[in-house]
């Protein structure tokens, strides 16, 4: 089946073209045949997967040449697929998680009228991510970068017909387009310095590069993915991406897309190994990113929002984990696989509820939701549980061994990126569980008109499937370390190092963080009433309802100056550059007017001319010779 | 060479004339001057080489000069008879 | 062997001429004739472009010499290498597509005719200088073209025209006789005769560094005026906010490229030395080009202009790719040329449809359209995303080619022009925002959702780019060769030197 | 000797007379000013050894080009004055300029030239000048004929008048009297007293009355006729003088 | 008296011959036949047997000179060769399609010439005259006159010849330009202008040429060449007397500062003779300066070079500046006339070989092309009061539209503009190429670069009446509305010209192997 893989990409593809243009016709039964393309790729992933298990040894993975892409000339790159353990485990994510949600969606989007160009683009973000994951040149992973990026574009812009969504998708795409500047310059880095783009040959002669270049790349590809994967400074546009349909916020800016980044950076990891400084960015923009992230959630009275922010803030995590180098390669891909299930988990209990909520997204319009929509209940809660990192559920198994790996090492490094880890556990807990106290316990906040009501099976057996994956998965993929073995050929063998304080004591203190951050939570917002009108707030609240002004920032920064200049070239090219032209046309005009005094019409004065002009030509010309 | 000279400032005489008068007839007057100053530098410049070239070259200028004149004459004739007048600051409607 | 590229210069010549010749009563015929016509053209050149050697697709192959006018060295030379060759399927597949696009533009028969045999001659003269292997006939070829396009320009479209017209033509008028004094001057520095001109003659040519200098510069400053380069740019706004969508398309994806052609198979072959001399200062002015033609392209309020500044911004990514002088990059800049032809004509096809139904270029006339005319909508965003490289669609392969080839060499360059990728996904996505998306704007609600005549304008330049996209080498391969010797010729001059 | 004296007449001869080209207003004075020139220049031919040139001045300048000058600026208004007030800006002082640079540059030219005159044998008698004339130089000849000939149908061209209308004969004239309403029959004679003057005196009818017609309306203007009652009284009056009766 | 009767070789002369004999034949026709409408008839068979049969006798010429250089006759005064015949052959061309449109009426029986140049411009006795059918049919042969006055300029060899030639061919054009059928005063007031101005650069013309006899005691041009290597110490007057010679030719070529006459005559004379004056004038004054440059005055290259670079810059500058605020067209084109002046000065840098077949070339191109302009002006009319056809419209504004009303007109207009402009595939890219061409060979590309920014400029000007006949709507009820009488005369011109630069611009070869063999003089060595 590795050999096959291609028909993963192919078949949603082929599938996304097809509901495109297939017309209305196919209004009535166009999502089945989604639905059927992610299945089928999810098959050929798994049956991939299987072949590889089966294979003895380490998992080298293979290659699987298509067709030569760029042929002769000085780059030479060729569409080819890497089938290994990291790959593959991305193809089981994207289409599992995938293929549950297209489930989903089928009942979610089921009043809309476009929901067969919803599936189409839904396909085509299965295509486009899988052909991400499995590119074997970063020139082809570019293409899955981008292609996702127009998916998430589209389906972010899915009701455009709202002008504030339309500037979401845009946001999203331009955001994740400076990311992409990032991806260039590094694949021209690499042209420069190892004469190709694909992943053997650049790897291969890693090691032999300079510690600079590396570096550099190295740099130029945190850029791209912290575009994609809404890290610090480029984290903006992840909010606003909740402007898409729920089952899209789950798929795309939960589970899969944005954590794009954390692949790039793990796959490149033979770059980063030589390139110390440029992992400490990596790490200290995780670490960043997470705190940040955790702490717009914890202002944040959108659902929604308050889950993106939360994936912002778990994407940290992995950025810090993949920043640490080997030993938080294997952690970053596990905290990524987990953290795909719980949060997509999540977001479709989300979307159950709002689906409930007349699609209401304000949280304080929530509450006591637990009685009337139970299987949501339970099965966000075991996500709520597996990210707070509640063991043994999932999100425990990874992200704890986050904790730990961060506080490996030397100097001042440990003790603030283990610092911000442990500190961002905490915060979790109560923004998680805010979230979770808010919407289902309390006191019910809702209107008359609402009359909240269980979902259909469709939504809600995905979402038991994800719970149980919330649950159950970290606890299998940890034990004896299958998942961290299973990647090491991706990843290279981690040594042991032990961090700089003992390990039960790291496990100690994020158990009590999580604890007393759940507690405070629950005290806040399951005892006690829930304002249903949001209270002014501190200025830290303002500053974290508001993303820590980031658009306000952009705006004065970027956007404003930006128009400015615009503006300003707009009008000096018509007034300076094509004025000028004009300018100088009118000039000759100007001189033809002056001229023409000259040929006044009286006869003695053209004879007068003639004279003058005898008299100084012969002048010079006797003078001179 | 004195004769030469003597050319030359009937040469720029004449041309003078050209340019500062305004009667049309004048002028030309002035023109004629300019050839018959010619003739006088051809005809020097004949004697001093000794030989008739520059005579013969006199000889025709006049012969030309002779029917410049008549269709001069009859160009300012007919210019008189639709103006009255035969000032060269009249007809200056072609200009610019 | 049979003259292909003199009948394909020939058939539109004589199409117009058959146009001009139909008695009244026959004109409203005019446009299925120039269409059969066309297409006859493009059969003829894919007839043409199977016996095309690819294996050796840098040789001129289809040569065709005759002696012209001896006497002042030019010869009839005619003969494609794969660039020549991939630009004149260009203009063979874009005429007809322009044709079709501009179906209903025009109601007076006499001047839909006019129209058309215009068109037809512009053909002609593009076929003809795509093919020319002689520096005069180019010239000659170069020059002639204004004529039918200052027509085109001056006697179809809005009202401001024929100031646009006139500019067009000072503008290239200016270019082309700079080079003249260029042409005449290398009648004297080549070694003169009956085929003084044959580009094969003048490459390779003995002259002191300040001849070579001035003489590339008569040359550049032409090319650098058709390819629009910041600031000889402005004539292509105003041309294309006045001009026919058709002519527009026509101009900025086929005519256009004549100077980034001539730039490759001229400049760099005859003046290599000075090519590099002077490669510092085009690549800074190409970068500003690419910034400034986004930048002003955001900016725009009227579709044909912003389209026209995209074009701007992509004429530097393909001049950086030249004069960076890498294979790879050289690779992606002729490639760019092709590609770039059809997308932007596509786009301008594009926003020309939906003029033809508002009657307005203004993006405050549209709004909320793709409720209502969704086909329309996402072959609009899929023409734009080629506009902004987007992956998948052949300008992206050209785009990243020129990126990752130049960088070795203009790392800053480079790293500016990256920048674009942001900018042009801003003036397509704010493009499309204001007119298709966000709330139906009042009145457009019976908006005509895209006929089948615009399909078959748009969806074959759609698929040529998807195919493009994801199969670039069909098309590498064809430019390989000759970008290796443009390459080559600067680098030997440079390992003499 | 004689030939510098002769040169300083010719120079006096020629230059003073020419600068009333430059300011005379009587165009006629001009005329007659150029004349002189003309003869002067003649005198310097001869002076030049060019008798026949010298001649050739006189007969076609002075005689010919001069007169006709004359007679246009007759035809055009003997007494017209020219006012010497410059009408152009800057012309009159341009002019000057230029022509006295013209002057200047000229003669600074000439007069760096030193020639030797080589021989001083060859005199221009006409028969010298026309074996040369019908020689090498015929083709000039045969082409100033057609230069006349241009000359000619080009002034009758401009000048040339023709009848426009045809010549009317006498009945033609007499018919279009009658048409306009005169007196077909003859007017009477005047004068009564053929022995006087009559023609101021009208013509009496039968009954002795005036006829008014028979005196030109003319005198009657004037009042210059006579009633008749003089001559009539003295026709009474036979013995009363009147007249050389014999 | 040993007068031995001379050999004059007359075959070299029979077109000369034949044309001058014709005019004095048309003369005779004059007095001899009566009848107004017959006369005119008589002369333009006349006229025009005698130009082809001349046409012929140049061919035939030519025939017999293949391989040799040319024919001395009279002892160096006139030198019959390729080259002349070459510019003979051309200056007939233009006579050819001139006479016919002197020859042409409009559709209303109105002629371009006066019907008695006489009287005073409308007075009764020009509308008798008119009304009892009188025409100047003596506009024949003087035409004529000026033809065999043309061409005989192209091939005199000697400066007093040369002054004759000159007075021949200018007299005729002096009487020529007075008589227009409409606007008579400027007419006349042109043919005043011309004729001063012309007898004062004659003067100054035959004042240089005695100040070369002077300085060289010759006045045969191949002498002169000579002498001026050996005879020393008059170097001031020998320059100033070439400065002189040049200037009178300069000012028939128009060349600035010497065309203030160009505009003001080109505007006031009648149409058909502007077209004459404009291509063959232009082309025989270019004949002779040649032949003076080359033969005679090539030793002073270096001292001379100065006036030409200064005299074609002021030129193409003053003309295309000039030519750019105009809104006469005949006005404009003469103002453009000046600009070509300049650039066939262009051609004499450095006196190269490549001149002397790039010049009849671009003579020729350029004079096809304002004999096909000119006639298309004579085309297009302004609508008289009684609704017939009236003057011609010269007003750049009656101009518009006239691409919609008719097409094939304003079509061969367009093309003779995008000629004079100099746009590949016409003549007159061709004939700028060769030009240019020859001043590069004399390494005056900075000159070329200044004449190719001229152009791009005068490109404006040109442009702009297309743009006006093809791109402007006339509006509705505009006075100036245009009727285009029938004039088949005019039409045949019009089409022959505009097939002519057409056939030029794209298959020059031929011509151009003509006029390079042409490029050789008979330089006589004693």
């Amino acid at each position: 089946m590795q050999s096959l893989i291609w028909l993963a990409i192919a078949i949603p593809l082929a599938s996304a073209a097809f509901l495109l243009l297939a017309g209305k016709r196919a209004d009535a039964w166009g999502h089945w045949v989604g639905v059927a393309a992610s299945s089928v790729a999810f098959l050929v992933g798994a049956g991939a997967l299987l072949e590889m298990l089966g294979e003895s040894g380490d998992h080298p993975g293979m290659t699987l040449t298509l067709w030569e892409f760029i042929p002769g000339g000085d780059l030479n790159v060729d569409v080819g697929l890497l089938v290994d353990p990291l790959s593959i485990t991305f193809v089981m994510l994207i289409t599992f998680v995938g293929t549950l949600i297209h489930f989903y969606s089928v009942a979610y989007m089921e009043h809309d009228v476009a929901r067969r160009r919803f599936f189409a683009y839904l396909n085509l973000f299965i295509a486009a991510m899988l052909l991400l994951v499995l590119a074997d040149s970063f020139l082809l992973l570019f293409f899955g970068w981008e292609g996702v990026g127009l998916a998430s574009y589209l389906l972010i812009g899915f009701w455009n017909q709202k002008n504030e969504y339309a500037t979401a998708a845009n946001k999203a795409f331009v955001v994740n387009r400076i990311g992409d500047i990032g991806l260039i310059v590094a694949m021209g880095m690499m042209f420069a310095a190892f004469g190709a783009v694909d992943f053997e040959t650049v790897f291969a002669q890693a090691p032999e590069a300079s510690t600079a270049t590396l570096t550099a790349i190295g740099l130029a590809l945190l850029l791209a993915a912290c575009g994609k994967s809404a890290q610090f400074p480029l984290q903006s546009w992840l909010g606003d991406a909740m402007a898409g349909p729920t089952p899209v916020s789950a798929l795309i800016h939960a589970a899969t897309m944005v954590t794009a980044g954390v692949y790039l950076i793990v796959r490149s990891a033979p770059i980063f190994n030589g390139a110390p400084d440029a992992q400490l960015v990596v790490a200290v923009v995780g670490a960043i990113t997470l705190l940040l992230g955790a702490f717009i959630g914890m202002a944040k009275d959108d659902i929604k929002k308050a889950l993106a922010a939360s994936t912002m803030s778990q994407i940290g995590y992995m950025m810090l984990a993949a920043g640490l180098g080997p030993i938080g390669y294997a952690f970053a891909i596990f905290h990524l696989v987990t953290h795909g299930f719980f949060k997509a988990g999540m977001f479709l209990g989300a979307g159950s509820v709002m689906h409930a909520m007349n699609d209401g997204v304000d949280m304080r319009r929530y509450g006591a939701l637990r009685g009337v929509m139970t299987i949501t209940w339970v099965t966000f809660g075991l996500g709520w549980l597996a990210i707070l990192g509640v063991p043994p559920f999932s999100g425990y198994w990874s992200k704890d061994k986050i904790i730990e790996a961060a506080f490996v090492g030397d100097g001042w490094q440990p003790w603030v990126l283990g610092g911000a880890a442990l500190v961002g556990a905490g915060l979790t807990a109560f923004y998680m569980s805010r979230l979770f106290f808010m919407t289902f316990h309390g006191k019910a906040r809702w209107n008359d008109e609402v009359h909240p009501h269980e979902s259909p099976l469709l939504m809600t057996v995905p979402m038991m499937i994800l719970a149980v994956g919330s649950a159950f998965l970290g606890l299998f993929l940890a034990s004896g370390d299958r998942f961290a073995h299973f990647l090491e050929p991706v990843t290279g063998h981690a040594e042991h190092h032990d961090p700089v304080i003992p390990i039960p004591l790291i496990i100690g203190l994020t158990l009590a963080l999580v604890i007393l951050g759940a507690v405070i939570a629950w005290l806040k917002y399951g005892r006690a009433d829930v304002p249903e009108e949001a209270p002014a707030g501190s200025l830290a609240t303002i500053t974290a309802r508001n993303d820590f002004f980031q658009d306000s920032v952009n705006r004065a920064v970027f956007q404003r100056p930006g128009q400015h200049l615009t503006r300003t070239l707009v009008y000096g090219d018509a007034a300076i550059i094509d004025g000028a032209v004009n300018k100088q046309a009118r000039g000759w005009a100007r001189l033809g007017e002056g001229s023409r005094k000259f040929q006044n019409g009286q006869v003695r004065s053209y004879a007068l001319t003639m004279l003058v002009g005898v008299v100084v030509i012969a002048l010079v010309i006797v003078m001179g010779a | 060479m004195n004769y030469v000279i003597l050319a030359a400032i009937l040469f720029s005489i004449g041309s003078a004339a050209v340019l500062l008068r305004r009667n049309a007839i004048v002028a030309f007057m002035g023109v004629e001057l300019m050839l018959n100053a010619a003739n006088l530098a051809l005809v020097a410049f004949s004697r001093m080489f000794g030989e008739l070239d520059g005579q013969i070259m006199a000889f025709f200028v006049m012969v030309v000069a002779a029917a410049e004149v008549v269709v001069g004459l009859a160009i300012i004739i007919a210019l008189f008879r639709a103006r009255q007048t035969i000032s060269l600051d009249e007809p200056a409607e072609l200009k610019g | 062997m049979f003259p292909f590229l003199t009948v394909l210069i020939a058939l539109p010549v004589v199409g117009a001429a058959l146009l001009w010749a139909l008695p009244a009563s026959a004109r409203t015929k005019a446009r299925e004739i120039a269409l059969g016509v066309t297409v006859a053209e493009a059969a003829l050149f894919v007839v043409m472009a199977l016996q095309f050697d690819k294996a050796d697709a840098g040789a001129i192959q289809f040569a065709e010499t005759h002696a012209w006018i001896p006497q002042i060295g030019a010869s009839w030379a005619l003969g494609v290498n794969g660039l020549g060759l991939l630009m004149i399927a260009l203009s063979v597949i874009l005429v007809p597509l322009a044709i079709l696009a501009g179906w209903r533009e025009e109601t007076d028969a006499t001047r839909r005719r006019n129209y058309m045999a215009l068109v037809l001659l512009g053909q002609a003269f593009m076929v003809g200088i795509f093919a020319a292997r002689d520096v005069f006939l180019f010239y000659v070829l170069f020059e002639a073209m204004l004529v039918p396009l200052y027509f085109l320009i001056g006697g179809f479209g809005g009202a401001q025209r024929r100031y646009a017209a006139v500019k067009f033509l000072l503008y290239s008028l200016v270019g082309g006789l700079i080079m003249l004094v260029a042409v005449v001057a290398l009648y004297f520095v080549g070694e003169g005769g009956e085929q003084a001109f044959l580009i094969d003659n003048l490459t390779g040519m003995e002259m002191s560094s300040t001849t070579e200098r001035l003489l590339f510069l008569g040359f550049f400053l032409a090319f650098a005026i058709k390819a629009p380069m910041v600031p000889l740019h402005t004539w292509l706004p105003t041309v294309a906010e006045e001009a026919r969508p058709g002519t527009t398309a026509l101009l900025v994806a086929v005519l256009d490229k004549i100077g980034t052609f001539g730039m490759i198979t001229l400049c760099l072959t005859m003046f290599p030395n000075a090519s590099q001399w002077a490669a510092p200062v085009i690549i800074v002015l190409a970068v500003i080009s690419v910034i400034y033609g986004a930048l002003l392209a955001i900016g725009q309020k009227n579709m044909m202009r912003l389209v026209a500044f995209t074009s701007v911004s992509h004429f530097g990514v393909m001049i950086l790719g030249i004069f960076a002088f890498q294979q790879t990059s050289m690779e992606g800049a002729a490639l760019y040329m092709f590609n770039h032809g059809l997308s932007t004509a596509a786009l301008f096809f594009l926003v020309g449809f939906l003029i033809e139904r508002t009657g307005s270029a203004d993006l405050a006339d549209y709004g909320g359209l793709q409720r209502v005319i969704p086909v329309f909508a996402g072959s609009f965003l899929i023409v734009g995303m080629s506009a902004a490289a987007l992956p998948g669609l052949s300008p992206f392969v050209s785009e990243i080619m020129v990126f990752i080839g130049a960088y070795p060499v203009a790392k800053a360059a480079v790293i500016v022009s990256a920048i674009s990728v942001v900018l042009a996904a801003l003036y397509i996505l704010l493009t499309y925002k204001k007119v298709f998306t966000g709330p139906v704007l009042e009145g457009s609600e019976g908006t005509r959702e895209m006929t089948l005549r615009e399909k078959l304008v748009a969806w074959p330049l759609i698929v040529a780019m998807l195919v493009l996209g994801f199969l670039p080498g069909l098309a590498i391969d064809y430019v390989r060769e000759p970008a290796a010797d443009a390459v080559a010729y600067v680098a030997i001059e440079e390992a003499n030197a | 000797m004689v030939n510098e004296v002769l040169f300083w007449i010719v120079a006096f001869l020629t230059v003073i007379p020419s600068l009333a080209l430059l300011f005379a207003k009587r165009p006629v004075h001009i005329a007659m000013s150029i004349v002189t020139v003309m003869v002067g220049l003649a005198a310097a031919y001869v002076g030049l050894g060019a008798p026949f040139l010298g001649v050739v001045q006189i007969v076609v300048y002075t005689g010919a080009v001069m007169m006709m000058f004359l007679f246009v600026l007759m035809l055009v208004g003997v007494d017209q004055r020219e006012d010497l007030k410059e009408t152009i800006k800057g012309q009159k002082w341009i002019g000057f300029a230029g022509s006295i640079g013209l002057a200047i540059l000229l003669i600074a030219v000439i007069g760096k030239v030193t020639m030797e005159p080589r021989i001083t044998g060859v005199e221009g008698n006409p028969e010298e000048i026309a074996l040369q004339l019908f020689s090498e130089y015929v083709l000039v000849m045969e082409v100033l004929g057609f230069l006349l000939i241009t000359a000619a149908v080009g002034a009758l061209v401009l000048t040339h008048v023709p009848r426009l209308t045809p010549r009317r004969t006498q009945v033609e004239l007499a018919e279009a009297r009658v048409l306009a309403g005169a007196n077909p029959v003859n007017k009477p004679m005047p004068g009564v007293y053929a022995r006087h003057n009559a023609l101021d005196v009208p013509a009496l009818d039968p009954e002795g009355n005036v006829i008014e017609d028979s005196v030109s309306r003319v005198l009657e203007i004037r009042h210059q006729t006579q009633d008749g009652a003089e001559f009539r009284a003295h026709l009474e009056n036979p013995e009363q003088k009147g007249g050389d009766d014999k | 008296m040993n007068f031995v009767t001379p050999e004059i070789a007359w075959a070299p002369l029979t077109p000369i011959l034949i044309v001058l004999g014709a005019a004095a034949a048309g003369v005779l026709v004059e007095s001899f036949i009566k009848t107004p409408a017959t006369r005119r008839v008589v002369q333009l068979w006349l006229s025009g047997a005698a130009l082809l049969a001349a046409l012929v006798a140049v061919v035939v010429q030519w025939g017999g000179l293949e391989g040799a250089a040319g024919t001395v006759v009279m002892s160096g005064k006139i030198t019959v060769d390729l080259q002349s015949l070459a510019w003979q052959l051309m200056l007939l061309i233009f006579a050819v399609l001139s006479v016919l449109l002197f020859a042409s009426k409009t559709s209303d029986n109105e002629e371009s010439f006066t019907a008695l140049g006489s009287v005073a411009p409308g007075s009764v006795e020009e509308k008798l005259a008119r009304r009892a059918g009188l025409q100047v049919t003596e506009v024949f042969p003087l035409a004529l006159f000026a033809v065999g006055g043309m061409m005989l300029f192209t091939c005199v060899t000697d400066l007093i010849f040369l002054f004759v030639a000159l007075e021949l061919f200018s007299l005729p054009l002096y009487i020529l330009v007075a008589l227009a059928r409409r606007r008579r005063l400027l007419s006349q007031e042109a043919a005043l202008k011309y004729f001063l101005l012309g007898a004062f650069s004659s003067a100054i013309f035959l004042f240089g040429a005695a100040l070369v006899y002077g300085a060289t005691t010759q006045i045969d041009v191949a002498f002169i060449g000579i002498a001026i290597e050996i005879v020393d110490g008059r170097d001031g007057m020998l320059l100033l007397g070439a400065v002189m010679v040049i200037v009178g030719l300069m000012f028939k070529i128009g060349a600035a500062p010497f065309h203030s006459w160009v505009p003001d005559v080109y505007q006031g004379a009648p149409t058909p003779v502007t077209a004459f004056m404009g291509a063959a004038t232009k082309a025989a004054a270019t004949a002779a300066l040649i032949r003076v440059m080359y033969l005679a005055f090539y030793p002073l290259e270096w001292e001379l070079s100065w006036m030409f670079w200064a005299v074609a810059i002021l030129s193409m500058a003053l003309g295309t500046v000039l030519a750019l605020v105009q809104t006469d067209i005949k006005r404009m084109l003469a103002y453009s006339a000046v600009a070509h002046a300049g650039f066939i000065l262009v051609a004499f840098a450095g006196l190269e070989a490549e001149a002397l077949a790039a010049l009849p070339f671009y003579l020729l191109t350029y004079g096809l092309a304002t004999i096909g302009a000119f006639a298309i002006i004579t085309q297009v009319r302004e609508r008289a009061e009684d609704g017939g056809v009236g003057a011609e419209a010269v007003r750049l504004g009656q101009w518009a539209g006239l691409g919609k009303r008719s097409p094939l007109l304003a079509g061969a207009m367009a093309l003779f503009l995008l000629s004079f402009a100099g746009i590949p595939l016409t003549a007159g890219f061709i004939g700028k190429f060769e030009v240019f061409s020859a001043a590069v060979a004399g390494g005056a590309w900075i000159l070329v670069l200044i004449a190719v920014i001229a152009s791009a400029v005068a490109a404006f000007f040109y442009v702009r009446l297309i743009v006006l006949m093809f791109f402007t709507d006339v509006p509705e009820g505009a006075e100036d509305s245009i009727a285009v009488g029938n004039e088949p005369l005019s039409r045949v011109v019009i089409y022959l010209t505009a097939i002519a630069i057409l056939v030029l611009g794209i298959l020059p070869s031929g011509v151009l192997e003509l006029f390079q063999e042409s490029a050789v003089f008979l330089v006589i060595g004693g």
